[in-house]
């Protein structure tokens, strides 16, 4: 195809109606007579629910209906869970808490009235009595014993797993040194600006329903509400309008979506629930929570033997979407960027009475990423050879891809030498190390941290995903010329919109401004799977690439037939078919189809006469009128593909950051911080920088600010922004970025993903930088937020 | 949370001791305790207006009186619970005598749910301090009271 | 009870009966139905509700609709004039400044004023005077290129 | 996040202001609203009415007089930090109010509102302390000065009484051997101080230090005078290790309160440092 779009700096179509404040989130779309909803959550982590007295707000002004466990324990299905393992508990999550309330946030009713702020008064008036149980809150304590959550599994033990290949024993006996750390990857919460929110319109007339739901995965979300409230699935329409963040926080279907969509039902009214931030920090999925000990056993020189990584992983009360399953992608990257003949991942999954983990960005990866890459520091301080070398040594050279890691992956193409060369450049990293140590002999505290990162993109093959890996798009060309590609996919805020229609508009030869690109609906657009894991363009782009493949095959016969060719003799170039004759004189202005003219009769008549090239949307026309169609073709002119990708995509790169710790406070400032990665093809250079600074920005947030704090009994102490530090513009360092070009040869467009690389990459150069500034005082790790506070200990020892 | 401290009074243990077991001291006492009313053995039903500044909050719970070993020991456990959150403490009270006066050495935890934990957490520690604070002016003033007045006046 | 206020939005006068509880954003929103204005959080931190009282930047989830009776009110609806981008809002495009657009009314609205009161910021200043100001997307590089942009234009205009 | 209903009147005048919390016992005044909004959303507060003081004009001023520097309780903390008076005769408000919260607060919130409110990690009451300032409450009964140090009682506590309101803060022009500053730690998620130092020096003329007044927010439940601080640097020349032996008293007697972002011992520390480099930046800038 010729790269008018792809490749270049395109700015996005999207962002005229969000610049001007003119786009519709879901608390935009406003509907009449709408009922609001407001949540009584528990205030307690694990209590018995003894009885809930609704009748004052049953009275209370505008109230029209209340809600609670009694009424959906046998209406309502359980919150649904996708991941299969082996002996996987799985807890009954039932969409309001029927007998006791798991963790601080647990709904508990549902109060309808006729505006929100009467709602909200409403939910003061009920009044909940409980009687308060012992809490499961430490997953360490959790898992050996303690207070039991689901008493009918006899332990908080959601299962138990192992994972990996090679000879673990042997590979660490043949080790001349072994390093244990222990690591804690702190609870987050995503935090996407716009909270979740959904309204549900039931059409009793009709039977349907629609939902408009802030989420990453419309389709998946159809089918799930429609078993859990026993609406047929083809009555049951899912919109999602703009989606303000998801970051894996909207890759779930929550209790309060069926909710809804069942009360409207009962009420045959619309109704909206918008979560408030407050809800957002208890009852939002959470993510990371992981406990683990690595051991890595290594030669003289630093070539790695063996990995070992036991873990348990915080689970929360209950299993969202994908719970159970997020620790095990951390088994699948524990190989990192490395040759590691042996690995063993042992997790225990463990409930605990909070809420519940999930996907958030990177999903499992960045604690692998980050276990690996502080273990390559830490066996570089333990040989005390500088951590390039360490991590040079145990790269697989470009040649040996596809390369098959001990965690049974097979990654697609990578030249990790080649990106950690240029960072090393970028950053003049032999100049850093010479000012680094004469900044230390003047008594500063200088670290210069790296992480060599490999991430699982392009989710992903069928066999590997809990409810289909594939993606699917649908292109068509309109009569008067204009192209729609409708996408399974579900972007929110990643820019599909722009670069699908820059696929398109290459691959069709037409203007960018022709495409169109609808996702988000499941009425319009046929099934998908989503936006996550960073997937979007591998493998929805690809579908919208091979779909138009698909049209042109089309789009050459008709072209065939109405010039009286060969098909396979036509030329196609900048839109345009042409005889073989014409293809030089293809520059001459043929008339294209009238633009903002009505035509006089249904459709605009297409003149063929004595054509040698047609415009792809001439053809379009002439597909739809149907009368120069060649025998037995269909008329139209559009084309759906579902594509399956063989495997995952492995994006990699090399980030470097330089960091100074103020001795007296503990904080820490950035000097440089140098990212190079490898995403493969790039579609839109400004897209890919966006998400990764974006990336880099949350990875940050995890190293230095960011943690979900229960207290010991349960208690959310960090409920508000006010508490829960996300990272602000004026803390940020500017961000020198460069890439590497490796195609992935998964896919036709030589895509591999680039939503979640910043913030599985950054986080351990980030904590590397902190630990190699404090090593002289002999700190060999230091666990997540590096809050000043934990850095000065270190420091006065 | 842990609460502890020590506070003079300046007026023999074995007042300051009835003072502490006494509800009508100690609902003057507590601060913001609107209403103390007993309802068992050592146990008083309370209604408390708690707050510091704007934030205010009304709770209702419970006052239990436990392990007493008059004049040096008892453990006083309070439970309330409102459209603010709720809180409970217990606090072990052990009186000595000091040169005709009374050191209390108090230890207890604090342990606060719902909203104002949510939001609160970086004042609760002042909030539980003023509390003490508050709560132990009042009962010096209560057992000069009490001392110039005389026992039998005690409510 | 309900208090008589009248506002003018964007160039456009206003006058409602409103509880005094009504925060000026659910007005704004709910009332007037201009939507472009945001709520991401309820403390006051996170700026998605940023607007122009009578010039000044302010967060109108932490102001009730009464408090603004009376006053001169800017959205993001009514930045553009005569169809035409602000500087800001061009900024932002050219420069990718927004990825969800959730937080972006906010922080145009704030960059604007920004502007207006350091012509020619440095990238320090541009970062600092959007500390009220949260975004989850960007990481904040495209956001400050966008300020850099429209402080150029503005300049140039 | 709504809040519970409730009553609002405008205030024209501080008499109408001053009447209706006579008559209310249970009303709030409201200025900026910054501090009770949120509080009010979350319904940690429920005041049944409000007494919106906000747009009272004579509230709301700058001035110089006869030596003295007046500053209405209503001035929003941008007006102080943008007036070019204050950074010539007392640049450490300006300063000062440049930490607040973020810009969109600062255009809102106010000097008046924030003092009156006195949160533990509030940054004016530092300023207050080493500026020495009287505070001007206003009552139906007339008018009292209250002295910074006695300003400041407990907790969000201050020596305002029930239907008092805080109408102007009055602070003694310095001379121009007077250096000052403000060191903070901003807490990274709500911008508070977790430690602010407010240091106000003046030296003599052999550039020793005839007095200073350092205010110390963030560290205990109200903002405090470090005296030890004061008495260690007055009467002798300062350098790097008098002011770090001065500094060192900075959390003496004082009952620290320790959160989830830095515990009693950090804090202490952080007192230290800060007032160290509030004491020397001040300094600085008296040379």
């Amino acid at each position: 195809m010729a790269a008018k779009y792809v490749g270049k700096r395109i700015k996005r179509t999207e962002d005229p109606r969000l610049i001007k404040g003119l786009a519709h989130y879901v608390d935009d779309v406003r509907l009449p007579d709408t009922l609001h909803v407001a949540f009584v959550r528990s205030i307690y982590a694990h209590a018995r629910i003894t009885s809930i007295d609704v009748t004052e707000a049953l009275k209370a002004p505008g109230v029209v209906a209340v809600y609670t466990g009694k009424d959906i324990a046998t209406t309502v299905g359980p919150v649904p869970c996708a991941a299969a393992l082996p002996d996987l508990k799985i807890p009954d999550y039932r969409v309001l808490a029927t007998g006791k309330a798991l963790f601080v946030g647990h709904p508990i009713a549902a109060v309808v009235a006729t505006d929100r702020y009467l709602a909200r008064d409403a939910a003061d008036l009920i009044s909940v009595d409980y009687e308060e149980l012992p809490v499961a809150v430490d997953v360490e304590a959790s898992a050996k014993g303690g207070p039991v959550i689901h008493e009918q599994f006899g332990s908080n033990i959601a299962y138990t797993l192992t994972s990996g290949e090679g000879d673990i024993e042997a590979a660490l006996k043949s080790a001349d040194h072994i390093v244990t750390q222990r690591m804690v990857h702190q609870r987050l919460a995503p935090v996407a600006m716009e909270g979740r929110g959904v309204l549900a319109r039931y059409f009793p007339g009709e039977e349907e329903l629609t939902l408009w739901s802030s989420t990453q995965i419309p389709h998946l979300m159809r089918t799930q509400v429609a078993l859990m409230i026993g609406l047929p699935e083809n009555k049951l329409r899912v919109i999602t309008p703009e989606v303000g963040g998801g970051f894996g926080s909207k890759l779930n279907v929550y209790a309060e979506e069926a909710l809804l969509a069942w009360i409207s039902i009962q009420l045959g009214k619309p109704v909206k629930w918008i979560e408030s931030r407050r809800e957002n920090m208890q009852a939002t999925i959470h993510g990371r929570a992981q406990v683990g000990t690595v051991e890595v056993g290594c030669k003289n020189d630093g070539t790695i033997t063996g990995l070992r990584y036991n873990v348990v992983a915080d689970l929360g009360a209950y299993h969202q979407l994908l719970t159970p399953a997020i620790p095990t992608l951390t088994g699948l990257m524990l190989s990192g960027a490395y040759r590691i003949p042996a690995i063993q991942m042992n997790v225990t999954g463990v409930f605990t009475n909070k809420m519940s983990t999930d996907a958030y960005r990177g999903a499992g990866r960045p604690e692998a990423t980050y276990v690996v890459e502080r273990a390559m520091d830490i066996v570089a301080a333990e040989l005390k050879i500088d951590p390039v070398e360490v991590r040079r040594k145990n790269f697989p050279a470009k040649t040996e891809f596809p390369f098959h890691t001990a965690t049974g992956l097979d990654y697609d193409s990578g030249d990790y030498e080649a990106a950690l060369d240029k960072a090393l450049n970028l950053s003049g990293y032999a100049k850093l190390r010479a000012e680094q140590a004469k900044a230390r002999a003047a008594g500063k505290l200088i670290g210069i941290g790296m992480s060599s990162y490999v991430e699982i993109c392009a989710l992903g093959p069928s066999q590997a995903m809990p409810a289909g890996g594939w993606e699917s798009a649908t292109v068509r060309i309109e009569p008067t010329g204009t192209v729609t590609v409708l996408t399974g996919a579900s972007p929110h805020g990643q820019g599909q919109e722009t670069s699908f229609a820059q696929i398109a508009a290459d691959e069709l030869g037409v203007d960018l401004n022709a495409v169109t690109v609808i996702h988000g609906d499941t009425a319009i657009v046929q099934y998908g799977i989503g936006t996550f894991g960073s997937r979007a363009t591998a493998v929805g782009g690809t579908a919208v690439l091979i779909a138009i493949q698909k049209l042109k095959e089309k789009a050459a016969k008709i072209a065939a037939h109405v010039l009286r060719c060969e098909a396979s003799s036509l030329a196609f170039e900048g839109g345009r078919y042409s005889r073989p004759s014409a293809a030089a004189a293809s520059a001459v202005s043929e008339p294209d189809v009238a633009v903002g003219e009505a035509p006089a009769g249904a459709l605009p008549e297409p003149d063929t006469e004595g054509r040698s090239t047609l415009t792809i949307q001439e053809i379009a026309l002439i597909a739809h009128i149907a009368k120069e169609l060649p025998p037995d073709t269909e008329p139209g002119l559009s084309a759906t593909y579902f594509f399956e990708p063989k495997n995952f995509t492995f994006p990699f790169g090399t980030h470097i950051c330089v960091v100074e710790i103020d001795k007296e406070t503990g904080e820490t400032k950035f000097l440089r911080y140098v990212a190079v990665d490898d995403c493969g093809k790039v579609i839109n250079p400004l897209l890919v920088d966006g998400q990764i600074h974006g990336g880099i920005v949350q990875a940050i947030g995890q190293a230095l600010y960011e943690e979900v704090v229960y207290d010991e009994q349960g208690q959310l102490v960090t409920g508000e922004l006010m508490d829960y530090a996300l990272p602000k513009a004026s803390q940020m360092p500017w961000f020198e970025l460069d890439r590497t070009e490796t195609p992935s040869p998964v896919n036709p467009l030589g895509v591999k993903g680039v939503g979640e690389a910043g913030t599985i990459g950054a986080t351990p150069a980030v904590v590397n930088a902190i630990v190699d500034a404090l090593s002289p005082y002999g700190v060999k790790h230091l666990d997540m937020p590096a809050r000043p506070e934990a850095v000065w200990k270190l420091i006065t020892g | 949370m842990k609460i502890e401290g020590t506070q003079e009074l300046h007026a023999p243990r074995d007042r300051v001791y009835s003072a502490l077991t006494n509800p009508g001291i100690l609902q003057r006492c507590i601060p913001g305790c609107e209403a103390l009313e007993k309802i068992g053995e050592n146990l008083f039903a309370a209604m408390l207006k708690a707050g510091v500044g704007a934030i205010k909050g009304t709770f209702k719970g419970e006052v239990r009186l436990e392990d007493m070993r008059p004049p040096e020991h008892y453990r006083i456990v309070v439970e309330g619970k409102g459209g603010v959150g709720f809180a409970k403490g217990s606090a072990d009270f052990d009186l000595e005598e000091n040169d005709g006066a009374t050191l209390i050495k108090y230890s207890g935890e604090l342990q606060i749910g719902g909203t104002i934990a949510g939001v609160g957490q970086r004042m609760i520690q002042g909030a539980a301090k003023m509390m003490a604070s508050r709560f132990f002016a009042a009962l010096e003033a209560e057992v000069q009271r009490t001392t110039a007045i005389g026992e039998a006046d005690l409510v | 009870m309900k208090q008589a206020i009248s506002i003018n939005v964007n160039e456009v006068d206003h006058r409602d009966e409103v509880e005094p509880r009504l925060l000026l954003v659910h007005y704004l929103r709910d009332l007037l139905g201009l939507t472009g204005t945001h709520v991401g959080c309820e403390t006051s931190i996170c700026g998605a509700c940023t607007i122009l009282v009578d010039g000044q930047a302010v967060k109108s989830c932490t102001m009730f609709a009464v408090q603004a009776d009376g006053a001169n009110i800017t959205t993001i609806e009514g930045l553009a004039t005569n169809g035409n981008l602000h500087p800001m809002q061009e900024g932002f495009w050219e420069k990718h400044g927004l990825q969800c657009g959730y937080c972006t009314p906010g922080m145009i609205i704030a960059a604007t004023q920004l502007i207006d009161r350091n012509p020619n910021p440095s990238r320090d200043e541009i970062r600092h005077g959007l500390e009220g100001n949260l975004c989850r997307c960007t990481g904040y590089q495209h956001i400050v290129e966008a300020v850099e942009y429209a402080a150029k234009k503005k300049a140039d205009l | 996040m709504i809040s519970a209903p409730f009553d609002y009147v405008r205030a024209n005048t501080l008499d109408e202001a001053l009447a209706l919390l006579a008559q209310n016992e249970d009303a709030k005044i409201l200025a900026g609203g910054h501090s009770l909004i949120p509080a009010m959303k979350l319904r940690l507060a429920m005041p049944p009415l409000l007494v919106d003081i906000g747009r009272i004009k004579d509230l709301s001023y700058i001035r110089e007089d006869h030596g003295q520097i007046q500053i209405g309780a209503m001035t929003t903390h941008y007006q102080i930090e943008s007036s070019d008076l204050l950074k010539k005769i007392c640049p450490l408000l300006p300063e000062c109010a440049g930490h607040i919260g973020d810009v969109q607060v600062r255009n809102k919130g106010t000097i008046g509102g924030s003092v009156a409110h006195s949160d533990p990690s509030g940054d004016w009451p530092a300023a207050i302390i080493a500026l020495n300032a009287e505070l001007v409450a206003v009552s139906k009964n007339g008018e009292r000065l209250v002295k910074a140090d006695d300003f400041f009682v407990d907790l969000m506590t201050t020596a305002l009484e029930a239907g008092e309101i805080l109408r102007e803060i009055r602070i003694n022009k310095s001379n121009d051997r007077t250096g000052q500053a403000y060191a903070k730690m901003h807490h990274p998620a709500s911008g508070f101080a977790v430690v602010g130092v407010a240091a106000n020096l003046t030296l003599d003329r052999n550039g020793g230090c005839e007095k200073a007044s350092i205010g110390i927010t963030g560290v205990s439940s109200k903002a405090y005078r470090a005296l030890a601080v004061e008495s260690a640097l007055t009467g002798s020349a300062l350098d790097e290790q008098k002011i770090a032996n001065a500094a060192a008293h900075a959390a003496d007697g004082v009952d620290i309160n320790g959160d989830l972002f830095a515990s009693e011992d950090y804090r202490r520390h952080l007192a230290q440092v800060f007032t160290k480099r509030a004491i020397a930046a001040a300094t600085e800038r008296a040379g």
